[in-house]
């Protein structure tokens, strides 16, 4: 392949991201790390969507705008999360992620 | 090979190498700061791609934003300093091998596909047009309204439920 | 300018609503009985309205899509919504944030909204998350229960994940098609091993927000932890919400790959039933139960989207509306055991029938129209599904469904069975407030008439 | 009128019936009694009427079998259809005089003899229940409705039988009676089948015309080589044979004792048993053309039953036994006499002239028993003795009765047993000689049991003061007047009457013919006073000579220990309980397996909710990477 | 008449018992009961009227409103000979039912309702003539004997009632896949439930070879063929008294019925196709009921087992395919219906007097209680088929119809199913002797013989069986055109 940098490239980029971000959320036990890696499987798609509008698609729009509301939601879910992560620690004092497993079966 | 094209695969690099720390490393804040790294690497690759409205929209909300919020939990949360517990080993194991298996069923796919992106790309949109488009009511003024209702919601939503006062025990 | 309100009335007047409570909120606050009231008041103008003078166009450049029959499906949203703020007036009269808890539920059933108008990929996804984040928050009110807080937790990480692999989905679709428009991405899709990658990436968040198996495994758990209305708002109004999009985008989008998604579907249909079954087999609390319950009924639910055809559009939304009345029923007598007599597990229903007949009653009735036990609506629903299926002709798949209908029928008659044995001891009688037995009443007419009166699927089917 | 009087005959019983049953003791108490005996009356003089005037008409030389009434009762869908109605020929003109006439004896009798019996009137709803079926029975025009009737007597026999309910033996044999014959039914129900499908009727004249015309009888149908009709009669005649008590069917008579012994008199001695008879008979033409084998059979069964039972009637002790196995006996005489067919059709005439005399004395010697038991209390012969001066009447009429039996001229007997032994004559010499032998010893056992009743040692009263009269008057008229008829019987020009082709029949007999039979009739007299008139231990000793033989006989050739190990061994252990057992254990078990099997699933997979967030995580990625490879591997193609 | 009427007096009674207050509810329900029984008089003279003016139609009273009509179901309800025999039987044991549970104490409002509740579904199944609509009916009265079984039970009842009712919806899920085979199969512009078009339109033998098992076996469920049978003994013997004489009465029927108007009339090739097997399984269950009947020491088990034995018949006659053995059949199920109501309405009387259902337990109950035990004797020898009873005519016909084929086959088969009535005659003689009969035992001491509910509830049943046994040409007369459309059907004309 050329090493002239290419949608391809970016893609790479942005499926290892995505699944580096996978993996740190189904390995970390930390609530907020599992949180972190959620940001990083946004952030990769956003990639594609950049890189998508970018080098396929230049006439419209679409991809950079998914990308700023991506972005919003991404803010607003990481709100909520902490939110409710800091609520579990109150009533857990840990925010641990094996703490919150009461629930099974 | 041009210096831009070694700009870019530093910045990739820089992604993706403290993405890897950052969901492997045992101290939570440094993990954080990877994530930061991360953020303003991505952050980078958009004004590689010269869409500066995004960069700058990356850096203002995740740099700014996020990561700050993210910090100010782990203050919140976690006497800083202290090691995270280790990752179990059959746990890490299915992760990676679920992963691995994702990784090469989508690459293996994007390659049969391949996308053969224009040799030229286009000019990058001017953040006048992306200011036109977000308000024009044939534009995104709908999707607008929508995230300021989310937003809304979870700003009341995440009040509620942080500002709880103490259970009477 | 007109057009947009005429369109929209249904979003405008939840708007409505919800401004008024911040402004309420903001004001010096009324007491929670005349919030509540008022509540109740305003969302049975919104049902009214929304059933009502419903006609097709579609604004903001086509992401937003309205027509007679999405005008009726957001009918029955609200009218869930409403049901819920009847039979769950025990709880919302308890809580100290009852303005929050509408606001996010109502901007939630925005958010349903526009997703069953949804016309355009950024609408869906937008609309998917407004209406799944302010839930998740709401899974939480319970502030003082460990459990709630663990279902928040459990809620919002999962449908994290969730909404980033379909944005992965989303993006690959964008990139192959070049749109996000349903119209033109319809054209583009082809059945290539990409897009068919895209499309498993994107029908993972239906299957997620459906609970279809193997996405189903926080339901269980959020339904027991959540704080009652907020389950019974996930089980029946945004399971039927994303049912009526999922059908939408199905028959509108992935045309093209019908011949795949038909296999899925049916597999996934079998898993799903056969899971939730076992798994409500051998539940003993209540409301997990009721999840399993319902997850076993998705699998029905996707039995008829299996038909890929128009009858399989009315024969889900036909069944949506029978499975919101059957479903509030049981969770509204859910409610009440919990608030009033602390009763969670289903061991404690035994003798029921001594202390409240008329929940009794209500709960059997529900359950048997869940089993799909004639005369309640239920038969008719899962009957239709069953047609719609078996217009395809793959009766292998049909008689599994009717199996499982089996096998259901002995969990939920067990239930009924407990309910009407005759308590240990003798046990106080329950006292049900007016507004309850209201909701109950009509979920119960609901359950009642909804079959027999055949208008009712007639009307769904001139909608189509 | 005639048509009215035949179908009153039997409706007025079925009348007094219904009354008591549903009246009950509320309504008659005990004029209940006198109500069912009036009823019998009309319907007895009816019957004589019906029968005078039959016999009566010699409008032509032949007696014509006439069909008086017949209505559809059911349709089947092939056109076969039961009619009930009323065919009136020479046999069925004598049954309905002899039914009616010893039904009204023994309602007479009853009248004394069962009174003060809580059941009263009870007992008398049954005996008009039986009167009417059988009447019914005898009048039947057509296959199917003798099979009903024949049904109802079963039935009413087993009520009777079963009257003292809490008797368990009483229940025993009713339940005995009942099911051995209904196992013979079962023959009789699948000829009926084979018949009909053959014959495309069950009308009697038209099943005699069908099946003996060319077409039929030609071995359409066929089965193993042998034809449909033979099949088909066979199978009736199995039927006739349980109902007749012939061997080995003859279990459940001797037991039937367990009754009233009016009942045994009635039921078991004079009518019901002999409906075997009556059917064979009346199905005689069909009898007579069919294969040899099936006649030989109707014969043999019958002689070897004569002499079967005779036998064991020589070594029971209870009088009622003696007397039910000398009616199965004389039953057996009745049944090979219809089974040698021979062109001049004697066996015919005899057997049914022997029916009707032996319906009188045998009726007679039940009633006088029940008179004798009643007087001892007891159904012991060694209980018994030295009765002759305490009962004159009695001893008188019993005497008579057993020189009847014996065939000693000029009594009633002796007629018919030498019409029936001059056809074996001339036909069947092995069965004449069987037959003699069997008179030899039916003249013993009669007279062994009319001495040691009557003479053999001196009475002494081992019970107290009462019921020292012999009977009331209610008892013993009918004794008289049956015993007249013993006596008159015989004189009867029967072969005027009955005949199996309907023409008068004359019989001549010839002296030195009848003195065989009369001469071993008197040698077994000679024997019997010989051992029993004087009290002795001669019986003992020739008991002992006879040894394992007499032993073999006394416990009637173990037929029942064998029915009983069959039904016992057989159809409970081997049939029915693995039924049972299989239905219990396999059937019932995959049932529950499959619900087993579920809850295990179930268990199974519980697993799978661990309640771990990344695990559920770890099945959601799994989840889509395994649909897209399988959609790559399925559609994917290209 | 309107037919709606049959099910309209149900229904109204129910509502009635529900709004009412719970001391009338066995009041109203006894009213609606003769009302029923009054209509379904109305019904019969009516119909016959109609055919004596020589209407020869084969379906009278009929008619059709819109139900679902874009999916093909109509209400459309119309009766025959043989669906107003079933009526018949039904109404009788509805009465019967209701007087015997007079004494209900427990939850009487539920009780009434959901005997009133069977009642509608089963006039309702016997008038449908939309496959749906029978379906949608014989649904209807699943659940409430589950109830019964389940609240007003006895013994293992949970496990019976699940038993029941699981195997009773197993059989209707097999019928549902059935009919929508049966409805796809057709060409998208003749698609209908309604079985008069089905039957003049046809169904390729393609699609009757697969679809006529499943509707058969799933009818063949709930009239006891022969593996599917365990549910009888179970359910039976744990249901309250109505309950089971609303089972072996009624709910057998429907599947009778059922077998016979959806399964042969449909698919006669599939009929002809499978008539063997039917034949073979109809007389296993015959004979292997009767004896497993006869190791029985329970009364309701005898009678529950002896039902397994009886139905056999049925489905014996109509594997057989010839007119008479139809005939037959119909005839039998009607006399085993109220044979066995009558059964287990005095099985409960004596239960609730001895408090044993052991027979062993029992004897000499004739001197204490005569006129129930005299019942018993009746219902006894109806079910050994004696003649001047039901039961008699029924057999026979089934026999002489069953022998009407010319083949070693079908005899053996009749006359396996013939020797059942020598079983039948021990196991019936062996439990009521001994009931009836022997020295009086314990358990009968000082009990007092049947109050009036109980006398007149037996009363009419006796009426019915005699009805039918003593003067059986009516019935044949009334049957016989439907089962004639049936038969050409058969015929294939």
């Amino acid at each position: 392949m050329n090493v002239e940098p290419g949608l391809f490239h970016f893609l790479v980029i942005g499926a290892v991201l995505f699944f580096i971000g996978i993996y740190g959320f189904l390995t970390r036990r930390n609530l907020i790390t599992m949180l972190m890696s959620v940001e990083l499987i946004l952030n990769s798609v956003n990639i594609n969507f950049i890189a998508f509008n970018k080098y396929l698609w230049p006439g419209t729009l679409d991809g950079a705008f998914f990308t700023v509301f991506i972005i919003a939601i991404a803010a607003a879910e990481a709100a909520v999360a902490i939110a409710i992560i800091i609520n579990l620690f109150r009533s857990h004092q840990s925010i641990n992620v094996e703490v919150a497993e009461e629930m099974k079966y | 090979m041009s210096g831009s094209t070694v700009v870019f695969y530093l910045l990739g690099l820089m992604s993706i190498v403290s993405a890897v720390l950052s969901v492997t490393s045992r101290q939570i804040f440094r993990s954080a700061i990877y994530l930061l790294f991360t953020l303003i690497g991505i952050a980078g690759l958009y004004f590689w791609m010269d869409y500066q409205f995004i960069a700058a929209v990356q850096i203002v909300v995740y740099v700014g934003g996020i990561a700050v919020l993210i910090i100010f939990s782990i203050f919140l949360t976690q006497q800083s300093g202290e090691q995270l517990p280790e990752v179990p080993v059959s746990r890490a194991v299915a992760g990676a091998l679920a992963v691995m298996a994702g990784l090469a069923l989508v690459l293996v796919l994007m390659d049969r596909n391949g996308f053969t992106g224009l040799s030229d790309p286009g000019p990058a949109p001017s953040i006048s047009a992306i200011g036109e488009k977000m308000l024009d009511i044939n534009g995104y003024a709908l999707p607008f309204e929508v995230v300021s209702i989310l937003l809304l919601a979870a700003m009341i939503g995440c009040i509620v439920i942080a500002m709880r006062k103490k259970p009477q025990v | 300018m007109f057009e947009y309100l005429h369109l929209m009335k249904s979003e405008a007047m939840v708007l409505l609503i919800i401004f008024i409570l911040l402004f309420i909120k903001l004001g010096k606050g009324l007491h929670n009985d005349t919030l509540l009231s008022v509540v109740q008041l305003l969302l049975l103008c919104t049902v009214v309205i929304s059933f009502g003078f419903n006609d097709t166009g579609r604004v903001f450049n086509g992401m937003f899509l309205h027509n007679t029959l999405i005008g009726f499906q957001k009918g029955i949203l609200v009218l869930a919504v409403y049901i819920i703020s009847l039979v769950c007036s025990n709880w919302f009269r308890q809580t100290e944030h009852l303005a929050e808890v509408f606001v996010l539920m109502l901007s939630a059933l925005l958010g349903m909204f526009l997703l069953i108008s949804a016309d355009n990929l950024l609408m869906f996804y937008l609309s998917l998350e407004l209406s799944s984040i302010p839930v998740a928050a709401l899974a939480n009110f319970d502030l003082n229960r460990r459990k709630s807080s663990e279902a928040a937790m459990k809620m919002i990480m999962n449908s994290a994940l969730a909404s980033g692999i379909m944005l992965f989905g989303i993006s690959l679709i964008y990139g192959l098609t070049g749109s996000l428009d349903f119209a033109q991405i319809w054209g583009q899709v082809k059945t290539e091993p990409i897009h068919m990658m895209a499309f498993v990436f994107f029908f993972a968040a239906f299957a997620f927000k459906l609970s279809v198996v193997p996405f189903h495994l926080w339901t269980a758990d959020v339904y027991e932890g959540a704080p009652v209305p907020v389950t019974a708002f996930l089980s029946a109004v945004s399971k039927a919400a994303v049912t009526f999009a999922m059908v939408n985008v199905l028959a509108k989008v992935f045309a093209n790959l019908s011949g795949s998604w038909y296999v899925l579907v049916v597999a996934l249909s079998v898993v799903t039933m056969l899971v939730g079954n076992l798994f409500a087999m051998r539940q003993d609390n209540i409301l997990r139960f009721l999840a399993f319950s319902s997850i076993a009924q998705v699998g029905f639910i996707l039995v008829g989207v299996s038909g890929q055809n128009e009858q399989a559009t009315v024969a889900t939304t036909y069944f949506m509306l029978v499975y919101v009345f059957s479903n509030l029923a049981a969770f509204g007598v859910a409610a009440v055991l919990l608030s009033e007599a602390g009763i969670t597990r289903i061991e404690q229903l035994k003798g029921l029938y001594a202390r409240s007949p008329f929940l009794a009653w209500a709960l059997s009735l529900g359950l048997f129209s869940l089993a799909g036990v004639p005369p309640a609506a239920g038969f008719f629903g899962k009957m239709f599904l069953l047609m719609a299926g078996a217009s395809k002709g793959n009766y292998i798949f049909i008689g599994i469904a009717t199996l499982n209908m089996i096998i259901s029928l002995y969990y939920y008659l067990r239930v009924v069975r407990l309910v009407f044995t005759s308590p240990d001891k003798d046990v106080a009688s329950l006292q049900v407030s007016r507004p309850v037995i209201f909701g109950l009443g009509i979920c119960i007419a609901g359950i009642i008439f909804t079959g027999v009166v055949s208008w009712i699927y007639d009307h769904i089917q001139s909608l189509v | 009128m005639n048509t009215t009087n035949i179908i009153l005959i039997p409706l007025l019983p079925l009348l007094s019936f219904i009354l008591l049953g549903l009246g009950g003791k509320r309504l008659f108490g005990d004029k209940a009694g006198w109500i069912a005996t009036v009823a019998m009356l009309i319907s007895f003089i009816l019957a004589c009427g019906v029968a005078m005037n039959y016999f009566g008409d010699h409008s032509d030389d032949a007696y014509v079998s006439k069909i008086v009434f017949n209505f559809p009762w059911l349709h089947f869908g092939n056109g076969l259809q039961i009619n009930m109605g009323a065919l009136i020929d020479p046999i069925t003109s004598l049954m309905l005089f002899v039914v009616t006439f010893i039904s009204l004896m023994v309602h007479i009798f009853s009248l004394a003899y069962m009174k003060g019996e809580d059941r009263f009137h009870i007992y008398y709803a049954f005996l008009g229940l039986f009167t009417f079926s059988m009447l019914g029975l005898v009048i039947s025009s057509n296959l199917f409705q003798i099979y009903i009737f024949w049904e109802l007597v079963g039935v009413s026999s087993f009520l009777l039988i079963g009257f003292y309910y809490q008797k368990t033996t009483a229940l025993a044999a009713a339940k005995k009676a009942f099911i051995v014959t209904r196992f013979a039914d079962l023959g009789f129900l699948i000829g009926i089948l084979v018949l009909s499908a053959q014959a495309h009727t069950l009308d009697f004249q038209q099943l005699m015309i069908n099946l003996t015309s060319t077409e039929y009888a030609s071995a359409a149908g066929a089965f193993m080589g042998i034809s449909a009709l033979s099949w088909g009669l066979a199978l009736v005649f199995m039927g006739a044979a349980g109902k007749s008590a012939m061997f080995p069917l003859h279990i459940w008579l001797p037991d039937a004792m367990e009754g009233p012994t009016p009942v045994s008199a009635l039921i078991h001695a004079a009518t019901m048993v002999v409906a075997g008879v009556f059917l064979v008979a009346r199905l005689y033409p069909l009898y007579s053309i069919a294969d040899v084998g099936v006649q030989s059979l109707i014969s043999s069964v019958g002689a070897f039953t004569a002499v079967f039972a005779a036998v064991i009637a020589c070594t029971q002790t209870d009088i009622k036994r003696v007397l039910a196995y000398s009616t199965v006996s004389q039953i057996g005489f009745m049944m090979f006499s219809l089974g040698i067919m021979s062109e001049d059709h004697l066996g015919f005439t005899a057997s049914m002239f022997h029916l009707f005399t032996h319906a009188i004395f045998k009726a007679l010697l039940f009633l006088a028993a029940g008179v004798i038991i009643h007087y001892v209390h007891s159904n012991e012969m060694q209980d018994m003795g030295g009765l002759s001066k305490k009962m004159p009447v009695t001893h008188l009429v019993f005497l008579l009765a057993c020189l009847a039996i014996a065939g000693i001229p000029p009594f009633a007997g002796f007629f018919s047993k030498e019409e029936i032994l001059l056809n074996a004559w001339n036909n069947n010499r092995s069965i004449f000689f069987m037959a003699l032998l069997t008179s030899g010893l039916t003249a013993f056992y009669m007279f062994r049991l009319y001495f040691s009743i009557f003479w053999n040692k001196p009475h002494h009263d081992h019970d107290h003061g009462h019921s020292k009269k012999e009977g009331s008057w209610f008892e013993l008229v009918p004794l008289m007047i049956l015993g007249v008829g013993t006596v008159l019987a015989g004189f009867v020009p029967f072969g005027e009457y009955v005949s199996a082709d309907g023409k008068p029949h004359h019989v001549n007999m010839d002296l030195q013919f009848s003195l065989a039979p009369v001469g071993i009739a008197l040698l077994g007299i000679l024997l019997a006073a010989w051992m029993y008139f004087k009290e002795s231990t001669k019986p003992e000793k020739t008991a002992a000579g006879f040894g394992v033989f007499y032993k073999a006989a006394k416990h009637k050739f173990y037929i029942d220990e064998i029915w009983l190990g069959f039904t016992k061994g057989v159809l409970f252990n081997l049939i029915g309980r693995p039924a049972a057992w299989f239905d219990k254990n396999v059937i019932d078990t995959l049932v529950k397996g499959t619900g087993s099997a579920t809850q295990g699933a179930a268990e199974g997979i519980k697993g799978m909710q661990s309640g771990k967030v990344q695990q559920y995580g770890l099945y959601f990625l799994f989840g889509i990477i395994i649909i897209v490879s399988v959609f790559l591997f399925t559609q994917g193609g290209r | 008449m309107n037919l709606l009427w049959m099910v309209g007096a149900p229904l109204l009674t129910g509502l009635a018992i529900v709004l009412a207050p719970a001391r009338y509810a066995r009041l109203i329900a006894l009213g609606g009961a003769i009302l029923q029984m009054a209509l379904v008089m109305g019904l019969y003279f009516s119909f016959t009227h109609e055919r004596e003016v020589g209407n020869v139609f084969p379906l009278l009273f009929e008619k059709q409103y819109q139900w679902f009509p874009s999916l093909g179901f109509s209400l459309h309800i119309g009766v025959d000979g043989i669906a107003v025999a079933m009526m018949m039987l039904t109404a009788f044991v509805v009465v019967a039912g209701v007087l015997v549970s007079w004494r209900m104490e427990h939850m009487k409002k539920e009780f009434f309702f959901f005997l009133t509740l069977l009642a509608f579904g089963a006039y309702g199944f016997f008038m449908s003539m939309d496959l749906m609509v029978m379906f949608f009916f014989l649904e209807v009265a699943v659940i409430p004997k589950y109830l019964f079984i389940s609240i007003w039970g006895s013994g293992n009842k949970t496990y019976s009632a699940n038993k029941l009712a699981l195997m009773l919806m197993g059989g209707s899920a097999l019928i549902l896949v059935g009919i929508l085979g049966l409805y796809f199969s057709l060409p998208p512009e003749s698609r209908t439930f309604d079985m008069a078009k089905l039957a003049e339109t046809g169904i390729g033998f393609e699609i009757q070879r697969w679809v006529f098992p499943l509707v058969f076996v799933g009818f063949g469920v709930f009239t006891a063929l022969f593996p599917f049978h365990t549910w009888v003994p179970d359910g039976h013997s744990s249901a309250p008294t109505a309950g089971s004489m609303f089972l072996a009465g009624i709910s057998m029927k429907l599947g009778g019925y059922g077998c016979l108007r959806a399964a042969t009339y449909l698919m006669p090739e599939g009929a002809r196709e499978y008539a063997n097997i039917i034949i073979v399984l109809a007389s296993i269950a015959i004979i292997y009921g009767a004896f497993a009947t006869m190791m029985q020491k329970d009364l309701k088990y005898i009678n529950a087992y002896s039902s397994i034995s009886h139905c056999g018949f049925v489905l014996l006659g109509i594997g057989m395919l010839t007119k008479t053995a139809i005939t037959g059949a119909v005839f039998q199920m009607v006399s085993h219906g109220l044979m066995t109501a009558l059964f287990f309405a005095i099985i409960g009387m004596v239960y609730e007097r001895t408090h044993t259902r052991l027979v062993e337990q029992m004897g000499g109950l004739l001197k204490v209680m005569p006129f129930i035990i005299t019942a018993m004797f009746i219902a006894g020898f109806c079910s050994l088929g004696l003649p001047g009873l039901s039961g008699f005519v029924a057999e026979m016909t089934v026999f002489v119809g069953s022998w009407e084929t010319q083949d070693v086959f079908h005899r053996t088969a009749t006359v396996i199913g013939a020797m059942s009535i020598v079983v039948t005659a021990v196991y019936i003689l062996r439990a009521v002797g001994q009931v009836a009969m022997g020295p009086l035992a314990a358990s009968g001491e000082g009990v007092e013989d049947a109050r009036w509910y109980e006398r007149w509830s037996v009363i009419i049943l006796i009426a019915g069986i005699l009805a039918m046994g003593l003067a059986p040409f009516w019935l044949y007369e009334l049957v016989s055109p439907g089962v004639d459309v049936i038969v050409n059907q058969l015929a294939g004309e």
